[in-house]
C-alpha cells in the first residue's frame, strides 16, 4: 500500500495537473459542455491521424513508461498482440515480466490481479471480451469492490480492467455480450466506455490514478475507428458524460457502441428539422445525472439508446432518474432503443434487426418528438 | 456412492480391419479438408462471416474418435467443430447453409460456424466458450447414467480449456461419479496464440486427467488409426460402466487459430514439421504402399467429395433466409396449449 | 428429448389439469386479480400451519414422486438437508441418486444440471445462496438461456435452479447480494420470486412443467414464515403478478424480501387514510406489465421497493416501463426504495439503514401522494 | 518464463528449539480456544450475530503456520479466521470488537466474524466465498515476486475449496510463474456436511497439488510442532525462490460447520476420536511430561488469556458504533483534491 503513494506519487501529481489542463477534459458545467465537443472536434481536425486501437495502445505505452508499478496481465496480450492488437508491440518493448501472457483461467488472472493492486501494483488485467468476464465475475463483485469497504478502509484495489463488448461482427450468442449494465449494478466500481479517440486516449491514465477499480468496456466495433488525434492529448476526465452534439428539439443519450448510430439518427432527424442533442455517458458509474437533467430540461424529450437487452439494461436506469429528477420536464414519454430480447443470431439480417440502429433511433425519436 | 464399482477396461475392438474401412477414414477425412478449404475461399468472398476456425491439420482426431460412436451416443465439441460435426455425420448441406446463415441450416442460421446442433445425431453443438461444453458432457452422461442407457458422451475440448477452472470441476465430478464420458482433449499444442508449456505447469495433459484417477492416454493424434483403436477401447471401456475415460490426442492446426489471426507466434519451421506428418498424406502414402489404394481411387474420392461440397454450396446460394418477424422465435419454446 | 415427450407425458397432462383448477391461480385479468388475493386469504386460514420452508420442501417432494425424471443436486442437499433446511428428509426418502450432494464446483453441478436437463431429465439444481452464483453465470446465460435459440429450436433446457437470495441477518457483504434482477435480464430464461406460501409450495410444479430453464429465487427470510397452507393447494400460474392488497391511492411493487415489508407499510399508510395497493411481482421474467399498469392507471403515483442496489436494479426496469405504457397517467414521480449503493455491512444498524424499510416505504408514499 | 529456476528447498531451521517456544505455541493455541469459547457464549447472547465458524480443534494449525512468518509476509484467510487472525498477532481487542460490531473493530464492524481485515498485520481478510481468496494470494505474491521482495504469502483455505475451480487455476498459476504462496489446506475432511471422499475423486489433497508440478506434504495438523517445522520448511523454501509450496494439515473441527449447523451428518464416535488428539491436551501433556510446564504454568496462562479476554470484551461492549451516516464511507476511497 505504500508504495502507492510514496516512490512514485509524483508521477501521480503531475498526471493530475495534466489532466486539469488537457483540452479534451469534459467539464461539467453546462455551457462549458458544448465548448467540450468543440475541444473534441478542434482535436480531431489538428493531430495525428490514427485509430482507436493505437490510441488505445498509445495510453497502455504511456502508462508502463510513466509508471513502473503499471504492468498488463491478460489472455494473449504477449505473444499474439492481443485479440484485438490492442498490446501489439508491447512484449517486444516491455518484456514478458510486465506483459504477461496468462493461461484461459479468467477468474485467477483476474483475481491476481486485484492481489497485486491490493500489494501496491497497478495492473492493467485485459479479458478478452466482455462474453468470458462472467467466468471472473466473482472476483470482480465480491473482491475488487468490496475489499474497501468490508475491511472498514483499510484495502483499496487500484486496478484496471479493460475489456471489449459488444455485437455486430456475426460472432453469434455467446460472443455478442453487452453486459457493462451487470458492472454498472455494482458499488465500488467504476465503469468507463470510452467512444471517441480522444476518450481511448485519455481515459486509462486518469483510470490508473484513480485509487479503486476501474473498469473500461470497449465496443469491438470501435477499434478501427479512425481520425485525427492531438498526440498531446492526453488525461481527461471520468465521471461526467459528454454533450457530443447540441441540439433543443430532443436528447439522444448513449455511449460506446450506440454513439456512433446516435450521431448518425441525428444527421438523419436534422435533414428534418429536428435539432437532435447527443450525449454519450463516457462513465456508466457513476452516472452523470446532472448533464443528463439539464438537457432534458431544455428538450424535454429523451431517446436512449443502449446495446444491451431491453430489460434490466442500462438504459432502464437512465430512463428510471429522468423520471425520478425531471418528472415535470418531460413532455412524452422516454423512448428506449435497445437490443431485442434474444441471443445474438449468427446470421446478419437477424443480427442487424437485433441490435439498436440508426433507424430505430430516428423512428423513436419521431415518436418522441411527434 | 453411485453404484457399479470400477471395471476393468473393455477388450479392445479390432480397429480399422480392412482396406475398405482404411479408405472410408481417408475419404472423411479428405471431405473435412476440403470442406474447410472451400470455406476459406467462401468467406473470403464474405458468404461465410463471423468467426471460422478451421480443422485443417486435425482430421484424424475426428474421424477416429467418431468410430468408437454409437448412433444412441452422444457429443459435446466446440467452436472448432467442422470436423467433428462432419465426422458425425451431421449432412454436410446443412452445415454449409449454417455457415451461409441460412434457414436451412443445422441451426437454421442463428449458430453459424460456432454453433452447428443437430438432435438427429445426438451433436449437442459447439460451444464457442472454452471448457463450456464439459458440464454439458458431465450432465448428459449423470442423465445416461442415471437411466442406464449404456450410452457414452464423446466431449471434445483444447489444451487451453485444460487451465479453465470448469476443466478441474468436470474432471472431478465425470470421476467421482464415474460418469460414462470420453474426454477427447485435442492438444494442438496452443490456444490462440500462447503455447502450452508457456500456459500450464504440467503439459503432460494426461497425467493431469490421470490425476483425478481416471484413465488416460496420450495419442498420437496425427495417426486416425491409432486415433480410432484407442477411442474404441475407451469408448468401450466407458460403456461398460468403466467410468470416464481421457485421450489427449495430440496433433497440430495448421492454419492460423481463426481468419483473424495472423499467426505470428509460431515458428514456420515448426509448422512445416507438423505438416511433414499430415494425417491424410500419411493414410494415403501407407495405404498407397499397401496397394490398398490407386491414384485413380483418390481421384475418384476426390471427386465425389468435391461434388457434395459444390452441391452443398448450391444448396446454400439459393436456400432462404429466416425471415425477420421470426427474430424472437425459439427465445422460449412454444409454450402448452 | 424424447424421454420428456414420452413415458411421463401423462403426468404432464394432468399436473396442467391441476394448474387450472388451482384455487391460488393468479389470472390476469384485472377484476379477477382481487378474487386471486381473496383465494390465497381464504387459503390461509382454513388449511394446515405450514413454513415457507416446509411448503418448498412439500412441493420438492411432490415432484420427485410424481416424476421420475426429477432429481435434486447441489451442495449439501442431502445429509446436511441443505443449509436452509429445505432439503431435509428427502435424501432418506429418496435415495443418494436423486438427491445428489455435489461438491463445491458450482459451474459443474449446474451445467451438469443443464446437460442432464438436455438429455431429457427433469434436474433441479439448488445453489445454496445467489452469492455463489456468479460462479455458474457463464453456465446459465451462455447454455441454459441461449442453446434452444441457438440451435434452432432444437435443444430446449427443462432446468429448474433453486437459489436462497437477500441480506437481512448480518452475514455481511459476499452474502447478502439479491442478484435476481441480473438474471431477469437474460432473454432464455423464466424468473420467479415466490414471497408467500401458496407460491413457494405452487410455483415449483409449474415450473418444472416448463420446457425452458426457470430460476427461483428465495428470500431467506422467508423460510420461517408461518401460515396456514391449504394441503390441496398446488400448482399456480407462473408469468403474472398478484395483487396482495387493493387500494386507490397509490401502487406499492414489490416481490420477494420486499413484500411483507411493502403489505407493513401498507398497513401504516392506512392508518394515515392513504389506501395503499401492493402488487407483488412474483415473476420478474417476464414481467407482468398488464397487473402493473392496470394499477397504476387506477392509482397514479407509484413506489417500487427492491432489495437490489438501486442503480441498475429490477426497480429501475420497472419504473421505466411504467414511464413507457402509463406516462400519462402518472401523477407524480416513481419512487424507488432500493439498497444503499454499498457492500451490505454486517454491524445490524447499518445493514438496517442499508436496506429497504417499511419506514422507508411509508416515507416514499408520502412524497408520491404528498 | 518469469526468472529464477526452481531451487532445493532449503534447510529447515530448526524449530520450536526450547521449552519457552513451546510454551508460547501452547498459549497461542489456548488463547485462541478460549477466545472462541466465549464468542459461543457471547453468540446465544446475541452480542455477537451473523455467521460464526469456529476453528476449535484446528489451532495447531494457525499458531504452527504463524511461526514461519515474518512480519513483512502476507496472510489470506477464510471466513473460519479467529485462529489465524489472532496467531497473526492481529490484537484480540480490535478482533472482538469486530465481532461486536464495533467502530473500533478491526474492519470498523463493517465485516464481523467472516472479513477481519488488518493492514499492519498484512492480514488481507477473511473471504467468505470459498475459494475466492486464492487468486488474491496468487496476485500479492506476483507482486512481490515483480519486485523481488522475498515476501511469503500464505493462503488458508480448506479441503472444500479443492474442489473448486478457482483451486486448478490457482495452482497452475503460481506454479507456471513459481510464485512466492504457502498454500496452506487445512483438510478438516468435512465441507459443511459432505465429506471429502463424497466430493472429491482424489482424496489425498497434497498428491493433487503435487499434480502442479509444486512440492506438497501433508501434515499432522494436530501437532504444533509438526506443523512449525512443515511450515518454516515450506516457508524457507519459498522464500528462498523455491516457488509455491503446498501443506495440506490433516486436522478436524470439534464444532459444527457454523452456529447454524445440527452437525447430522459426522458419527459422535468420528468426533471423539479427534477430540482424543486435541492439539492442546497433546502439547500440554508431551510438555508435563518432560517437565517444560506445571499445572500452575497452565493455570497462570489461563489466566491472563481470561484477563485479556474479559478485556477485549468489556472494550467491545463500551465501545461507539459507526454513525449510520457513514453508511456508504469507504464505497469508494476519499478522492484526490
Ligand atoms: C472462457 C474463454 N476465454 C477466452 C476465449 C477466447 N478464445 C477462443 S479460442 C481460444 C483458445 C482455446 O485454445 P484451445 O482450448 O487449445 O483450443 P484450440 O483453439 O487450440 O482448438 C481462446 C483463448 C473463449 N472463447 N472463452
Ligand atoms: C463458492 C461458495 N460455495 C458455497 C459456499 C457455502 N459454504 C461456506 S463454507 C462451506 C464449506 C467449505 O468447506 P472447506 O473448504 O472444507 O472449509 P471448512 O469450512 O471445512 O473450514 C460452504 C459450502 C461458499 N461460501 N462459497
Ligand atoms: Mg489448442
Ligand atoms: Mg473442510
Amino acid at each position: 500500500m505504500t508504495a502507492r503513494a510514496g516512490a512514485t506519487g509524483a508521477t501521480a501529481k503531475t498526471a493530475r495537473a495534466r489532466t486539469a489542463k488537457a483540452g479534451t477534459a469534459t467539464p461539467k458545467a453546462d455551457g462549458v459542455a458544448a465548448k467540450a465537443v468543440a475541444a473534441d472536434t478542434a482535436t480531431a481536425v489538428s493531430g495525428k491521424l490514427v485509430t482507436y486501437r493505437e490510441a488505445m495502445r498509445e495510453a497502455l505505452r504511456e502508462a508502463l513508461i510513466r509508471d513502473e508499478r503499471v504492468f498488463i496481465m491478460g489472455e494473449d496480450v504477449g505473444r499474439y498482440g492481443g485479440c484485438y492488437a490492442v498490446t501489439l508491440g508491447l512484449l517486444e518493448e516491455f518484456g514478458p515480466e510486465r506483459i504477461r501472457d496468462t493461461p484461459l483461467s479468467e477468474s485467477a488472472f483476474v483475481g491476481a490481479g486485484i492481489g497485486a493492486a491490493l500489494a501496491g501494483m497497478r495492473p492493467i488485467v485485459e479479458i478478452m471480451t466482455v462474453n468470458f468476464s462472467l467466468l471472473a465475475l466473482d472476483q470482480i463483485l465480491n473482491n475488487a469492490a468490496t475489499l474497501l469497504h468490508m475491511s472498514g478502509g483499510q484495502f483499496n484495489v487500484p486496478l484496471v480492467i479493460r475489456m471489449a463488448t459488444g455485437a455486430g461482427r456475426q460472432v453469434a450468442a455467446q460472443h455478442s455480450h453487452s453486459l457493462e449494465g451487470w458492472f454498472a449494478h455494482i458499488p465500488g466500481l467504476r465503469i468507463l466506455t470510452p467512444a471517441t479517440l480522444a476518450d481511448a486516449r485519455g481515459m486509462l491514465w486518469t483510470a490508473l490514478e484513480d485509487p479503486d477499480p476501474v473498469l473500461i468496456f470497449e465496443h469491438g466495433a470501435l477499434y478501427n475507428m479512425s481520425g485525427m488525434l492531438d498526440p498531446a492529448a492526453t488525461p481527461v476526465d471520468i465521471g461526467t458524460a459528454a454533450i457530443r452534439r447540441p441540439g433543443r428539439d430532443l436528447t439522444i443519450v448513449a455511449y460506446g457502441g450506440t454513439l456512433a448510430k446516435a450521431l448518425t439518427a441525428a444527421d438523419q432527424l436534422s435533414a428534418d428539422g429536428v435539432a437532435a442533442e447527443v450525449i454519450d455517458l463516457r462513465t456508466l458509474r457513476p452516472l452523470d445525472d446532472a448533464t443528463i437533467m439539464e438537457s432534458v430540461r431544455r428538450t424535454h424529450r429523451v431517446v436512449i439508446a443502449d446495446e444491451g437487452w431491453r430489460s434490466g439494461s442500462l438504459s432502464a436506469e437512465v430512463a428510471a432518474r429522468i423520471t425520478e429528477q425531471a418528472f415535470y420536464d418531460l413532455d412524452a414519454p422516454i423512448e428506449r432503443v435497445c437490443t431485442a430480447e434474444v441471443p445474438i443470431p449468427y446470421a446478419w439480417h437477424l443480427e442487424e434487426a437485433a441490435l439498436p440502429q440508426p433507424a430505430t433511433i430516428v423512428a423513436a425519436a419521431r415518436r418522441a418528438v411527434g | 456412492m453411485t453404484g457399479q464399482p470400477r471395471q476393468p477396461a473393455a477388450t479392445p475392438q479390432p480397429a480399422s480391419g480392412d482396406a475398405a474401412h482404411r479408405r472410408e477414414l481417408l475419404r472423411e477425412m479428405v471431405r473435412i479438408r476440403r470442406f474447410e478449404e472451400r470455406c476459406v475461399e467462401l468467406y473470403s468472398a464474405a458468404k461465410i462471416r463471423g468467426f471460422l476456425h478451421l480443422y485443417i491439420g486435425e482430421e484424424a482426431v475426428a474421424v477416429g474418435v467418431c468410430q468408437a460412436l454409437a448412433p444412441a451416443d452422444s457429443i459435446v465439441s466446440t467452436y472448432r467443430e467442422h470436423g467433428h460435426a462432419l465426422a458425425r455425420g451431421v449432412e454436410m448441406d446443412s452445415l454449409m447453409a449454417e455457415m451461409y446463415a441460412k434457414v436451412t441450416g443445422c441451426s437454421r442460421g442463428r449458430g453459424g460456424s460456432m454453433h452447428l446442433f443437430d438432435t438427429s445425431h445426438r451433436f449437442y453443438g459447439g460451444n464457442a466458450i472454452v471448457g463450456g461444453g464439459l458440464p454439458l458432457a458431465v450432465g448428459l452422461a449423470l442423465a445416461d447414467r442415471m437411466r442406464g442407457a449404456g450410452r457414452v458422451t464423446a466431449c471434445f475440448f483444447g489444451d487451453g480449456a485444460v487451465a479453465e477452472g470448469e476443466f478441474h470441476e468436470c474432471m472431478n465430478l465425470a470421476a467421482l461419479w464415474e460418469l460414462p464420458v470420453l474426454f477427447c482433449c485435442e492438444n494442438n499444442l496452443y490456444a490462440m496464440g500462447t503455447a502450452l508449456n508457456r500456459a500450464q505447469a504440467e503439459t503432460d495433459l494426461a497425467a493431469r486427467a490421470g490425476s483425478y484417477g481416471m484413465v488416460a492416454w496420450a495419442v498420437d493424434g496425427m495417426d486416425v488409426i491409432a486415433v480410432e483403436h484407442a477411442a474404441r477401447r475407451g469408448a468401450e471401456a466407458v460403456r461398460g460402466g468403466g467410468g470416464p475415460h481421457f485421450l489427449e490426442l495430440r496433433t497440430y492446426r495448421f492454419r492460423a487459430h481463426s481468419m483473424y489471426d495472423p499467426d505470428r507466434y509460431r515458428d514456420k519451421s515448426e509448422i512445416e514439421r507438423w505438416k511433414a506428418r499430415d494425417p491424410i498424406d500419411a493414410l494415403a502414402a501407407q495405404m498407397k504402399q499397401h496397394g490398398e489404394i490407386t491414384d485413380d481411387d483418390v481421384e475418384a474420392l476426390e471427386q465425389g467429395i468435391a461434388a457434395e461440397i459444390s452441391r452443398a454450396i448450391e444448396a446454400a446460394e439459393v436456400a432462404a433466409i429466416e425471415p425477420v418477424e421470426d427474430l424472437t422465435r425459439f427465445v422460449y419454446s412454444p409454450r402448452p396449449a
